[in-house]
């Protein structure tokens, strides 16, 4: 059965942090259209990670001999959801944060640790997450990419697909098939580590619908890596990869994607006098859903705190939350048209019109809908 | 220490409170018994000082208890009448004895007449803690004219007193100006909804897994997966809801989260009613599986005391009249743990 | 792939029995509280539907030789619809008039026809229907009543559930297995005319959670029937139960379930003077969706008066209508809740109560939502 | 006949609005040749009489033909010109050869500035047919200064007038009362939500039953199946919903079943894009897959011209304000096929 997720309140150390990163965000964001700062986390730009870094806030859950702040899951919370509402442009460090440090803290060598960690803290090392493939789709056991154990390293070959910043990233960690054939499923797959600066890969930037280039192919043609690329144990790959996407699945990334359109349509009826009743309900509906959601992935970091491994709590709140982060455009796009009569300024529409596109990606992102109702349905004990 | 408390009332409702003693009260059968054996309890003076022979508890130590209650559809307004105490107590009124029902919203005096209309558990309240629109008063029930409500097998009434009653006892305006009634109703259905949800969860759970059809059991299809999951979400959900609610340092309510916590749990009610129904096909309809002593409330409660929407309202012009306010910050400041 | 619904008008000879029909009703009906007409087609009232007869109102679309009406699909909608709307107590007739008529005309032999065709009607002979079984459900290949074939008739043996006011009614169409085992699924079946009156048939009335006795169990315990109660071809029962589904599943039922609720809360929200931007929003959207089904709903009459066979497309209606039929009770709960200051009549308030509780079941009668929807995905050539 | 047009429409508009060429013009190159194409087969002038070398149809007639549009997703006002030709002529206005957008409402006349916002066909529209407050003219785009409104890919641009153009033709309020350019606007755009609908439901269906996943297609999964089966249902009813906003018996729409057609068929529009996309996956989103050709469109249909709970509203003002009418006699005689 899933576990009860309790009210749980931030430590007043870690609730500290938050005015502090408001006055940085403030400047440094302030000024971002919103239709920029929308896209948020897929907002790449390395100098804004260095003025992260250069204050302390990356790894802020690594340990300090890493390079890390040897916080807690409690702290990432507090930055990670003022960065999202703010639409601060944290793509580039984001994956090596959240997911590749943490990953590499747990399963790494003390040599990988020592080599990838301090760096990733210092923004000076960009990661990605080779996992989706062109047949794989929702279904991962049936990758076919395929790392060969070769003297002194392994042989890669195949593509990768949907790879979000691969063109900016210094590394991806790849699941790969190193023994066993695509009949055996989740038997002997692994992850790697590869050095994208290796001979034999190529990346192609994908163009979504919203004229941006944030997913890719990646191409690996016999690429060499050394020994050291495998990460964790050989054939563990697939419990790896669940951890890592229980983990992706738990964080706040999964109900503010809309945050800047929700704030810019709130200052838009407050400067028109938009106060009539359809408006007040709406934003009392959806501010109180947020809150609610919020509460519960703040329990879920409480899970994290102190050690637990919430995966199916993790999938319940993550399908909640992509609800809402979908929900927002289509409401806030609903209010907005049917109020012909009042000019919408053209930011305001940008975002809107971005989020309203991209939204249906938000339920792609670590697990479709069916996927996770799947965990969730079997987590209730259904049989 | 909560722990214990909330397992020794859990207990207790699952003996008291079983479906068939429901059905017996349900069916018109004195809840004389049952009120005295919470009442000897103790639990129903929680949140009184302990220097009252309470356990001066706050309200989110008692938070377990309103579950339980939801949980086991307990067919007397035991959570209202905590609450109703507590205010009493805080307002320099000595509670009375007997059930007491919280009427916040949309009670009318007028020409001498009083109505209370639709109140949940107005069929087995002895007295109605009533808010006549800034006038309060607790009324006794004996001296209403009673009109049931809510179809067969509902405990609500809609309850009329033709004068203003005798034995009825004012409370100054002064008193009571620190939260409102509206509040204390809002709260308490919150909690019950979200402790029903979760017994109208784990009914629909055990049928999937129990009912068979085209050879296999109902919850292996991927459209019942599907419904059962998002029932657990809005399950899961509302919990958090209602304990946002009942969040507090003392025995009372913050206006803005009972509003988030009604506004939300009544929103999921509804919803996880239609699809326990939806799981459960015929057999949830009829009057022997009983299904309906959990799923009848959820619509009563979601519609008591202000349903979703009139709460969220409550909360939207709240944001909308701060200037300067971003959503984060209200949800930080107004509407989280921290905030109570 | 599924035909086009075309925009189609009611015939006016038609459309012309609408103000007799009306003006019927407001006598017969205007003084019946709301809450019971909204039992509409489960109210029972055998003296209503023998003035319907009288006027020549039932059996309008079964030939006059058979003391039908001679008339199409267009004036059973018509009538349909205005029964409906009105919460008039159809449910004595109702089955007899809509399926069971048309099964017999369809199906039956000659004596059949005359036989029991002329009752119906009269309103003399009610029908009901016996599909379900306790473990059935809407596996409906899975029943386990058997028909054995015995010198002169038939033995009937087992259990039918479900069944709509079976201790009211004369007779039942049941569907039987006449031959092979419950494995051959789909094989084997047939329909058979059961007179309720005869030694070994016991009716239990279900008691459902509004209080009332809708719905029956029904046990046959060696029912010896005739030769003549079988009903078209032994073993061809999968085939004709489908088609008497699908034309279940084409009316107005499937449409008006709400209606009554609808109408007492317009008559409420006028005589309160509640016309705020919520309360118009509502009204318009809940009155233009009806509208829209109603036309898809008389384009499937249209189909039927051309002899067309709409199953697929009458299954996208049905689910569509349900769909409106309970979100009518929920839209309009809301509407009155969260107007906490205006009193709501008793009678409005007992209509919503018991729509509320028997909403789910709309989604049950003719086939769950998850049977139509597998029906509607393979009419789209899903494969 | 109609079928006639119909098929013809059909056939030119397969020809000549390929995805290539949608995507040459959304890339801003010339809308011209596919202009003179489309002003060639003669169906602009369809809606009027054939002394003016018209086809005397009347709106149901032509209803295939937006319909056509939407699903060919033409970068060109087609319904739009029409139906703007047609009320020109019978405001005693010959209509100017080019495309014509219909800004019904929303748009803002002050101080010498006149601003229309967000026209789905702003960026290919020689004029615009403009409702000022009642106070309505033609407006030509080549004296506005435009600014893209939609995003990569959108032929939507907000324009905007300097000063009240010189070669606008202004129309006197006393000949266009009768219709009014918000119904005209409502009809055509829900037509082409119907159409675009349909495309994007095929291009679904196909996917689903190409692509494979866990061994087999994904449709036949049965929650895939069951989300396709709600965008059909959705899209059927979006069809029927336009096809009585075009019902008349001349060439206007009628104002209710104009507001009914906008109203259910934006309902829809967003929700067929939305379940479109979460079938097609991730592949959906790219630029490359030419998915959002059509559920673009349909999203800026959808809030265009006034968005569902607009319309909703202006029929449900209706119903209430007439006391005696019963729900189904007002859908008889204001939104039925009889209606018109």
């Amino acid at each position: 059965m899933i576990d009860t997720l309790a009210l749980t309140e931030i430590p007043a150390a870690d609730e500290a942090l938050r005015s502090e990163i408001r006055a940085f965000l403030s400047l440094a964001t302030g000024n971002m259209a919103p239709d920029v700062r929308a896209r948020s986390w897929m907002g790449f730009d390395p100098g804004f990670s260095r003025q992260l870094a250069a204050r302390g806030w990356l790894g802020l859950t690594l340990p300090v001999e890493y390079g890390g702040a040897g916080r807690g899951p409690f702290s990432r919370f507090v930055m990670s959801e003022e960065l999202l509402c703010a639409g601060a442009p944290v793509s580039a460090h984001w994956i090596a944060d959240r997911q590749s440090g943490p990953l590499i803290l747990k399963y790494g060598t003390e040599a990988q640790k020592q080599y990838y960690l301090p760096r990733i803290c210092k923004a000076e090392a960009f990661f990605c997450i080779g996992m989706s493939e062109p047949n794989s789709g929702s279904d991962l056991a049936s990758i076919r990419c395929r790392a060969t154990a070769v003297p002194g390293g392994w042989l890669l070959n195949g593509s990768k697909i949907w790879t979000t910043n691969a063109q900016h990233s210094h590394y991806m960690i790849a699941l790969m098939r190193t023994s066993g054939e695509a009949a055996d499923r989740y038997k002997g797959l692994s992850q790697i580590i590869v050095d994208l600066s290796l001979p034999g890969v190529t990346i192609r930037p994908i163009m979504d619908m919203a004229g941006d280039e944030h997913f890719c192919e990646v191409f690996f043609d016999n690429v060499l890596c050394t020994d050291d690329a495998l990460i964790g144990k050989e054939g563990n790959g697939w419990p790896q990869v669940n951890a890592e996407l229980a983990f992706e699945r738990s964080g706040p990334e999964r109900l503010y994607s809309s945050m800047v359109l929700l704030e810019s349509w709130l200052q838009h009826c407050r400067l028109t006098g938009t106060n009539d009743a359809r408006t007040i309900e709406t934003v009392g509906k959806v501010v109180s859903w947020l809150a609610v959601l919020r509460a519960m992935s703040i329990s879920l970091a409480g899970k994290l705190a102190r050690g637990e491994s919430p995966a199916i709590e993790a999938s319940l709140v993550k399908d909640l939350g992509t609800e809402i982060e979908q929900a927002i455009p289509q409401i806030i796009g609903e209010m907005l048209g049917s109020c012909p009569r009042t000019p919408v300024p053209a930011h305001l529409r940008r975002t809107l019109v971005y989020l309203e596109q991209m939204a249906p990606s938000f339920s792609l992102r670590g697990g479709t809908r069916e996927i996770l109702r799947g965990i969730i349905a079997r987590g209730l004990g259904l049989r | 220490m909560d722990t214990l408390y909330a397992d020794s009332v859990e207990r207790l409702f699952s003996q008291i409170s079983t479906p068939a003693s429901i059905r017996a009260i349900e069916s018109g059968q004195s809840t004389d018994a049952m009120w005295k054996e919470i009442e000897q309890s103790g639990f129903l003076d929680a949140l009184l000082p302990e220097s009252l022979e309470g356990a001066g508890l706050n309200l989110a130590q008692v938070f377990p208890m309103f579950l339980s209650a939801g949980r086991y559809a307990v067919p007397v307004p035991f959570a209202q009448t905590m609450l109703a105490r507590a205010w009493l107590f805080a307002a320099g009124v000595t509670p009375p004895k007997g059930p007491i029902s919280i009427a916040g919203l949309g009670v009318r005096a007028d020409k001498g007449t009083v109505d209370a209309d639709a109140l949940p558990f107005g069929r087995v309240s002895a007295w109605v803690l009533a808010d006549m629109g800034g006038d309060i008063a607790l009324l006794p029930t004996a001296e209403a004219s009673s009109l049931f409500s809510g179809g067969p097998g509902s405990l609500s009434a809609s309850l009329q007193w033709i004068t203003r009653p005798g034995a009825g006892i004012a409370i100054a305006a002064s008193k009571s100006a620190r939260v409102g009634l509206d509040q204390l109703a809002a709260a308490s259905y919150a909690a019950l909804i979200a402790g029903a949800a979760e017994r109208v969860l784990a009914m629909t759970l055990d049928y999937a897994n129990q009912r068979k059809q085209f050879g296999k059991p109902i919850g292996k299809f991927q459209a019942i997966q599907n419904q059962i999951s998002v029932m657990a979400e809005r399950t899961w959900a509302s919990r958090m809801a209602a304990e946002l609610a009942c969040r507090s340092a003392d025995w009372s309510p913050r206006f803005l989260m009972a509003a988030l916590g009604k506004a939300r749990c009544s929103e999921a009610a509804g919803l996880i009613a239609d699809m326990a129904h939806a799981v459960h096909g015929a057999i949830g309809v009829t009057d022997e599986y009983g299904l309906h002593l959990y799923t009848r409330r959820l619509r009563e409660w979601r519609l008591c005391a202000g349903a979703e929407s009139y709460w969220a309202s409550r909360i939207g012009a709240q944001l909308l009249s701060q200037p300067e306010t971003t959503a984060l910050a209200f949800i930080c400041e107004e509407l989280s743990a921290q905030a109570a």
